[in-house]
């Protein structure tokens, strides 16, 4: 039975959920013009659930095991509401531009972080499901946000289809899984497959379920949808979806993998140990000759990908922290690079093209000093934030066995180097265009207090790491 | 009482924090820029010397209490010993020896030069120019200091970011290949070695140099670790064959990055051999030892004659950079080779040797970049055969210009001499052909150093434009006149080197003969 | 009589028709629609099979949150489905290529 | 408190000062006050030196043998500022101060009208000093400063007048052979280094014998060479540079653009005995090995003939002069190879006299001719400048060998010498030097009757005096642009700065030889400085020595006075009485006489094989090896790969969505086939 118990595990959720359809009526009864308010009160509401993330009420587990909190959940989570509620910040002047300033945004972005959160939470294939179909659901119609434009409706359709066969396999993963330790528990299901019955079946729906999990991460050959959703998409929404889903998308492998499929370890290891490589070489190699900024950090999301797969194939502690510890550096340091862009956007200008950024340098210093930490940070050069990211899942394969990733991925990382500093080429030894005029946008005192801070922590985490990864690892219960 | 200051943070914080008010001063006002920058560098020239002193009584204290001997890289002074991450027993770990001391020295010095080098010759966003190069300062400091490996790695790269900055902003006509063929090739050394220092931890759980060089490793193990090395600091020593991004980066480079380029960062890759490659892989070390001195052979002689063609002054100097480091890296794997072989003395000497050549080519690389730069601010053209006859006009510069090139061939009286010195004798010891090659610098060094000299310097005045030039203002005499002090000094008076480098040498010829395979 | 096998091999086969109409398919994108449809329908056909052999209800559970889900997913494709045809006059999947490389 | 080390630290030092004031401060001092200084610094050393040759030689002082200055001790190295001062030393010390000295001297008249007057009496005063160091070095590392520091201010020197592209040309060749010989010096030091463990002579000469017996090295695999022939012919190399022995005699006929005064004094008088006076020094280790011996007598026999022959067909005063010291500094190195290393040091001293002489004389010429070299445009300037004429005859005579003069003396130890050795390839030496008698002759006497006697070859054309005047001030920036053989005033005898030097110079040329001989070559007096082991020619000849009386009646009767006579007559003949027997001979004798003229191409094959060779190898490792290969092939062609790979990979992306799908269900498909092929 339901107790309440399982509702005060539940809280966070249980508040958003509530908060949502509040904003939702709420949203009906404001003028546009207001529509600020709707942006404060889902920022409030993002703050309250980070803030009953952290405060532990209930049982680390809630109806009957469906609903798994522990220590992974509450960092992934903080972070997923953190990063969506810097996108907040950072998508309102876009929004504002360009007449999409909408509820809906807001909602939906709720919905999908809603999503997140079950499915980082899942102890269930049936929560797996629900949250990552939630999420899912609520991406495809923020693509499709500018109903007016041919690129995001492309975009939305292709992510939509392939999303639904994505979901399609995962589903029939699930149910041979499900068919092969007869229960959709994660639990049962690891028991089950630590005891290695009905192995063949359960072989066979693994594959189907590694392939929906590299479809929602994007890693290669499972990546296609990635680069044109994020072209196409409004500027605002790529930065939601490029950013936080990254932490669900982990949350999602670590609950099938670890949690329940731990028992054939060694399948689903050499499974992502190959799409780590490929995606490495086709994030990286493909990026290169990218001329749209997004379209350029899609590609680098697939190699990022690559990179955090690396700290999932050995299938111990401390790679997960590892990988861990990736996604939420990655999903910050992507929150800063979508945010400039929309920050450099205005009105009839999406500042999406690399070519738009030439001699930033002169014309926005302090942005494009931003900007360059932010690339500095993807590439992976020390002291900034990204690189220890990469330095901690390149530890976790620096070991016999795995040696070869590890170098892989460092001769990749060194391919990426190109095209980051590309982008720091163009902003500071390139002229500006011709007619390219410094930033005119009225000043959104907020988004631009918060993107420094965004930004500037890189570099001050770059240095601070530590508590960090430490907080991720003692998550995953590594005793230093 | 100083012995317990935190010198080093000092050292490493102070030009970098010192960056930022040099940033706030803003590029609309210049001078305010410069000043500061230059007062942030001098004074750390001064904390730095505060800080020799501090060393060295720490060092009498030491002996004073005879304190026991802890072995290679323990016997380190001035140590600031802090957890940085807890959970990879990362710690920032700070201390000095004699080597480190010396290469600290140089940098702050050099520095304080490269900012008044780049007083007048940088006139567009000085406060940006200032504060990289102060950045710079700080993060190669940190190199030299840190004893930890990976708080070594982070100074090592994060030393790419301001140099591919000052490069691609202040640089020339092709800066932007060359800056992101410096920043590429540095990285793709860098990222292996890495991996090696990734392996190495999960093989102790340290990063510690100190411990690293305790741990024992198995000959395969040795082999691999080695290449990761060898690829970091042979990319940055230069050696050949994977020398050619300094050509570009030094033609490239304003000439205060010149400057700091081949008077320190090259040393980076010298430094890293001594700190890395051997303690920590000593057998790898030896039984590759042919090869690395093969490379150095070939830096020595082929690069000269590539230095003889060259067209280009700053080309020029940078393919005698290469070959004059080449003497660096030759004279530390002779010295190994010879320490295996039971010969500490000649082992001493080649080590001694490529430390001083270190220090010599800090100050002479840096002082012919130097004169380029000089050149380069009045006619804007780094063509030899734009000028000839540069005497006529500049009595001055040229007395200069020769006295480096004469210590860039190695005179005796001048620092070149010393360390090339040592390190023929020590290469003659392991084997006389070797020798042979590397003495083969006194001819092929000389060639292309005079025939630059005699197309630049001397002769009648080629051109209109030559015999307008101006002689040297005060700021360049004022530098160049260092250096020149820098250069004879060293050449006449080499014992304070000696005496600071001796004690951890002697220690590192003892550590290395002790094969550690498992 | 018909085992599990012979429900399992069922659902193999509709679902391997979808994924082929998926892929195979370059003209409707409303075939799109009910090729993913039909996918949902093999996997239930799965689950339920499944279900009754172990004896297990939680399977069946599934299968109707399933429907659930397919239904809202079918609400959105057709949404932006229309939408999509509102900005380029087509459902042509293969001319929907404007974002490439 | 006045020591013998005070003495010799001022000795040394005294120039230093004189150098340092004019170089540094000569503007404020003036052109006066530099040569007034560096003369007065040079004179100090001069009569120092004597008082130290005096004690030396009357044993008052003893072997002087200290270090002064620890210039480092780092780890096992350790290296010393000291001297070493005996007998061999202070002859040394008195030969450079001394020319040295009366160089100065003549400076003043020389160089009178050249705008660097002052950086002139600076170089040579720099250059004594660092001569002085290399003499009066007590071990190795000093020798090899003051070694390359002699090498550095011949080449600022040579390169005085840095206008001039063929002197600039002619520095930098000096400097680079100098810098082959240096290769082989520095090597030869580091074999020392090697075997000894130590620079300091004392302790390498003490324990040469003991240490190197039976040490071998194998430089190639296979070859065994012994210790004491390594040594030794390394360290040659060096001299070979220095002395300009064959083949590394090029850069000294070269030297010669340089002022006369520092031909005299560094490329006649003084450095390019440093090699003679080196391996001297290094007698107890040469003494050790036959085969270094055998190695620089014929090395020396080659260069005292061949280089003597390109004397004879050289036109300009100076290369005849210049060619003359070749040849006589190959007399010294055959000297040093038979073992006789008094003789050579006893040559040395002489010949630094009269070829200082000889060249000062020419100095003076060329003065009188306004700094025209070529003999063709000169003869009969003996009515014009008579103290030059004849301190000119005396400097030849000396030179020649004519019995009673020094030359005479010391030529003839040299040959006697070498005809008593009997090692390996003496017998082609004793060839050499006999021939180089006759040869010597015949361009000495070609160069005495070409300059002074004859008729008058030379127009003087008498121009206005304003002109003249407005001449005057960029006079020493472009020598000789008048047509050559053209003179804006008759010659005439040159001031008493010129004429002093000579005449001081000619009187230890006629002289010095027959004082010196007895104690020097066949006394004693080296004994200690110098080590020959048991038997060498010297002491063979000794038993005969019965005084220079003796000697020279001796002398009427041997071959070389007969083969000197017959130069002397040939010159005469053909210079003085019958000049197109020249021209006959040079159209007759064509391929010799080209031959001579291109100095047997060697000059030519240097610069095609080792500087258009070098260039074009550097060239072809630069384009070929780092531009092709390594640039354009490994670094841009990996980048150009990535691109490649990554304009495919581009492809592959097409847009279509039925693509996608088809991507995913075939890595669908790879991953279940994987896991069936790893089942």
């Amino acid at each position: 039975m339901i107790s309440l118990n399982d509702i005060l595990t539940l809280l966070p959720e249980s508040f958003l959920t509530v908060a949502i359809c509040a904003l939702l009526l709420l949203d009906l009864f404001l003028k546009p013009a207001q529509r600020s308010v709707t942006h404060y009160l889902s920022i409030v509401a993002l703050a309250v659930t980070g803030w009953l993330v952290l405060q532990h009420f209930g049982t680390p587990t809630a109806f009957g095991g469906m609903f798994v909190r522990d220590g992974i959940a509450s960092i992934l989570k903080v972070f997923v509401l953190l990063t969506s509620a810097l996108v907040f910040v950072y998508a309102r002047p876009y929004l504002r531009d360009r007449g999409l300033f909408v509820g809906e945004y807001y909602v939906l972005c709720l919905f999908a972080v809603l999503g997140m959160m079950l499915l980082i939470s899942a102890g269930n294939l049936v929560m797996v499901y629900l949250g990552l179909e939630l999420l899912a659901l609520s991406s495809y119609a923020l693509v499709a946000l500018n109903r007016d434009s041919p690129l995001s409706s492309e975009a939305a359709l292709k992510y939509f289809v392939l999303g639904a066969l994505a979901s399609g396999l995962l589903l029939y993963g699930m149910s041979m899984i499900y068919g092969a330790t007869g229960s959709l528990d994660l639990v049962t299901i690891h028991k089950a497959a630590a005891e290695g019955t009905q192995r063949g079946l359960l072989l066979f729906g693994l594959v189907f379920v590694v392939v929906g999990l590299a479809f929602k991460f994007g890693a290669a050959p499972f990546h296609m949808w990635l680069p044109d959703v994020y072209q196409g998409a409004p500027t605002a929404v790529t930065a939601f979806i490029g950013s936080a889903p990254k932490l669900a998308a982990f949350g999602m492998a670590y609950r099938l993998l670890e949690s329940g499929l731990d028992g054939v370890g060694g399948h689903w290891q050499l499974m992502l140990a190959l799409l780590a490589v490929l995606s490495l070489a086709i994030g990286n190699i493909a990026a290169i000759m990218q001329s749209n900024l997004k379209r350029m950090l899609a590609y680098s999301t697939i190699s990022h990908v690559g990179f955090l797969f690396l700290g999932l194939v050995n299938g111990q502690p401390e790679g997960y922290a590892a990988a861990m510890f990736y996604a939420i550096s990655y999903a910050l340091t992507a929150a800063v690079a979508f945010g400039l862009i929309l920050l450099l956007s205005r009105a009839g200008f999406e500042a999406e093209e690399i070519d738009d950024y030439k001699g930033l340098g002169q014309r926005a210093p302090w942005y494009a000093f931003l900007m360059a930490l932010t690339m500095f940070s993807l590439a992976g050069v020390p002291p900034l934030f990204g690189f220890f990211g990469k330095l901690l899942v390149l530890k976790a394969v620096a070991v016999p066995g795995t040696l070869w990733l590890a170098i892989a991925g460092a001769v990749f990382a060194i391919i990426g180097i190109y095209y980051y500093l590309r982008i720091v080429k163009v902003m500071y030894f390139d002229d500006p265009a011709e007619g390219a005029a410094a930033i005119v946008k009225p000043a959104d005192a907020p988004m631009r207090a918060v993107i420094s801070i965004n930004a500037l922590a890189l570099l001050v985490l770059g240095v601070t790491w530590g508590p960090l990864y430490g907080w991720c690892a003692r998550a995953l219960g590594i005793t230093p | 009482m100083f012995a317990n200051w935190p010198w080093l943070s000092l050292l490493i914080w102070l030009p970098i924090l010192g960056a930022i008010p040099v940033l706030l001063a803003g590029d609309k006002r210049p001078g305010a820029a410069r000043a500061i920058a230059f007062g942030v560098a001098v004074l750390t020239f001064i904390v730095s010397l505060a800080m020799l002193s501090g060393f060295n009584h720490a060092v009498a204290d030491a002996l004073a209490r005879s304190a026991p001997d802890l072995g290679l890289l323990k016997n380190m002074y001035l140590q600031e010993n802090v957890l940085w991450i807890e959970a990879l027993n990362v710690r920032y770990h700070l201390g000095v020896d004699g080597i480190s001391v010396a290469l600290v020295l140089l940098t702050t010095f050099t520095s304080v030069l490269v900012i008044i080098l780049g007083w007048g010759s940088v006139d567009e966003k000085v406060s940006q120019y200032m504060a990289a190069m102060l950045v710079l300062e700080g993060l190669m400091v940190g190199v030299f200091c840190a004893l930890d490996a990976l708080l070594f790695y982070v100074f090592f790269e994060g030393m790419l970011i301001p140099m591919f900055i000052l490069i691609g902003i202040w640089g020339g006509a092709r800066r932007v290949y060359a800056t992101l063929k410096f920043f590429i090739y540095t990285f793709f050394g860098s990222i292996f070695m890495l991996v090696g220092l990734l392996y190495l931890y999960f093989k102790t759980g340290t990063f510690e140099l100190a411990e690293l060089a305790q741990v024992s490793l198995s000959a395969q193990e040795q082999a691999w670790l080695f290449f990761a090395f060898l690829i970091a600091f042979a990319v940055k020593v230069p050696m050949w064959p994977v020398h050619t991004w300094l050509p570009d980066a030094h033609v490239e480079a304003p000439t205060g990055g010149s400057v700091v380029l081949a008077a320190i960062m090259l040393k980076i890759g010298g430094y890293g051999f001594i700190r890395f490659s051997l303690p920590i892989v000593p057998d790898a070390s030896t039984e590759f030892a042919w090869l690395v001195i093969a490379m150095s052979l070939i830096a020595v002689v082929y690069v000269g004659y590539v230095a003889l063609v060259q067209e280009d002054m700053k080309k020029l100097i940078a393919y005698s950079s290469i070959a004059h480091m080449g003497f660096v890296t030759l004279g530390i794997f002779i010295s190994l080779a010879l320490a295996r072989g039971g010969n500490a003395n000649g082992a001493a000497i080649g080590i001694q040797g490529a430390m001083v050549q270190m220090i010599s080519h800090g100050f002479i690389s840096g002082a012919m970049f130097a004169s380029v730069g000089v050149l380069y601010d009045r006619l804007h053209t780094r063509m030899i055969r734009d000028y000839g006859g540069v005497v006529n006009p500049m009595p001055r510069f040229a007395t200069f210009f020769v006295l480096f090139a004469m210590a860039n061939c190695g005179l005796p009286g001048t620092s070149g001499f010393v360390g090339e010195f040592w390190v023929i004798l020590a290469a003659f010891q392991y084997n006389p052909v070797v020798g042979a090659l590397a003495a083969f610098t006194l001819i092929i060094g000389a060639a292309y150093t005079l025939w630059l000299v005699k197309r630049v310097i001397f002769g009648d005045v080629a051109n209109d434009k030559v015999a307008q030039l101006q002689d040297m203002n005060a700021r360049e005499t004022f530098v160049l006149a260092t250096l020149a002090v820098a250069v004879l000094l060293f050449g006449l008076w080499p014992q304070p080197l000696g005496n600071l480098m001796d004690a951890p040498i002697a220690e590192l010829v003892k550590h290395i003969v002790i094969s550690k395979g498992a | 009589m018909i085992s599990l096998a012979h429900f399992i091999v069922l659902g193999t086969i509709l679902f391997c028709i979808s994924v082929a109409g998926i892929f195979i398919n370059r003209k409707n994108v409303i075939v799109l629609l009910m090729a993913i449809e039909l996918m949902l329908l093999a996997v239930n056909m799965n689950f339920v099979a499944f279900s009754r052999y172990l004896g297990d209800p939680a399977g069946q559970v599934f299968v109707f949150f399933i429907l659930t889900v397919a239904a809202a997913e079918s609400a959105i494709g057709l949404a932006i489905l229309v939408v999509l045809f509102r900005n380029r006059a087509t459902i042509n999947v293969a001319e929907i290529d404007s974002m490439k490389g | 408190m006045i020591t013998p080390k005070l003495i010799l630290i001022v000795i040394a030092l005294a120039p230093l000062f004189g150098a340092i004031v004019a170089g540094l401060f000569g503007r404020q001092v003036g052109r006066a006050g530099a040569h007034s200084v560096t003369i007065a610094g040079v004179a100090v050393s001069f009569l120092l030196s004597c008082y130290a040759l005096y004690q030396q030689s009357t044993g008052g002082w003893g072997v002087f043998n200290e270090n002064l200055y620890t210039w480092f001790e780092i780890g096992p190295l350790s290296a010393h500022v000291g001297f070493l001062v005996d007998r061999l030393t202070a002859v040394m010390m008195v030969v450079v101060t001394s020319v040295s000295l009366l160089v100065h001297i003549y400076t003043i008249g020389y160089m009178h009208e050249d705008p660097g007057y002052q950086r002139f009496f600076s170089y040579i005063s720099l250059f004594t000093f660092a001569m002085l160091m290399l003499v009066m070095s007590n071990n190795f590392m000093q020798l090899f400063f003051g070694w390359e520091a002699v090498g550095l201010v011949s080449y600022l020197l040579i390169g005085f007048w840095f206008k001039r592209p063929t002197a600039i040309f002619a520095n930098m060749k000096a400097f680079l052979v100098n810098r082959v010989g240096d290769f082989g010096f520095l090597l030869g030091i580091a074999a020392v280094l090697f075997w000894f463990g130590s620079l300091d002579y004392a302790v390498v000469f003490k324990s040469a014998e003991a240490t190197l017996a039976g040490k071998t090295l194998e430089v190639l695999a296979g070859h065994q060479w012994e210790a004491a022939t390594v040594i030794g012919v390394l360290l040659f190399i060096g001299a070979m540079g220095k002395s300009a022995q064959v083949p590394l005699h090029v850069w000294l006929p070269d030297s010669m653009e340089g002022p006369t005064p520092i031909s005299a004094l560094i490329h006649a008088a003084t450095m390019v005995t440093a090699g003679i006076f080196m391996v001297a020094r290094m007698s107890p280790l040469y003494e050790l090995s036959e085969t270094a011996l055998s190695f620089v007598m014929i090395v020396g026999a080659t260069t005292a003939l061949f280089t003597g022959l390109i004397g004879i067909v050289q036109n300009d005063v100076k290369r005849v002069v210049a060619y003359s010291t070749l040849s006589q500094l190959g007399y010294m190195t055959v000297a040093l190879g038979v073992s006789a290393y008094s003789a050579a040091i006893f040559h040395l001293m002489t010949h630094a006299f009269f070829k200082a002489l000889l060249f000062l004389g020419a100095g003076s010429v060329i003065m009188a001719m306004h700094h025209e070299q070529d003999m063709r445009y000169m003869g009969g300037l003996k009515k014009y400048m008579p103290v030059t004429l004849i301190t000119g005859w005396i400097g030849t005579l000396a030179l020649t060998g004519f019995p009673g003069f020094s030359g005479f003396f010391s030529k003839d130890a040299i040959i006697e010498a070498v005809h008593a050795s009997h090692r390996a390839g003496s017998g082609y030496a004793y060839f050499c030097v006999l021939i180089g008698v006759f040869v010597t002759a015949l361009y000495s006497f070609r160069l005495i009757y070409m300059t002074y006697h004859g008729e008058e070859r030379f127009v003087v054309e008498h121009k206005d005096h304003a002109h003249h005047a407005a001449h005057a001030d960029d006079h020493a920036d472009d020598h000789g642009h008048h047509a050559p053989g053209h003179l804006e005033h008759a010659p005439h005898e040159s001031p008493w700065v010129v004429t002093l030097p000579l005449i001081l110079l000619a009187i230890p040329s006629v002289i010095i030889g027959w004082l010196t001989i007895g104690p020097m070559l066949f006394g004693d007096y080296f004994a200690g400085a110098i080590v020959v082991k048991e038997g060498g020619p010297l002491a063979e000849l000794a038993h005969e020595w019965h005084g220079p009386w003796a000697m020279l009646l001796h002398g009427l009767m041997a071959p070389p006075f007969w083969l000197a006579l017959a130069g002397f007559a040939v010159a005469t003949y053909v210079y003085l009485f019958n000049r197109s027997v020249a021209d006959r001979a040079a159209t007759m004798f064509a391929p010799l006489y080209r031959l001579l003229q291109n100095k047997y191409g060697i000059d030519d094959l240097y610069l095609a094989v080792f500087a258009r060779g070098g260039l074009k190898l550097g060239r072809g490792l630069w384009r070929g090896g780092d531009v092709a290969v390594i640039d354009e092939g490994i670094v841009n062609g990996s980048a150009a790969l990535v691109r490649g790979i990554a304009a495919r990979v581009r492809r592959v992306q097409s847009g279509y969505l039925y693509h996608y799908a088809f991507a995913m269900i075939m890595g669908l498909i790879v991953l279940l086939a994987g896991l069936w092929l790893a089942r």
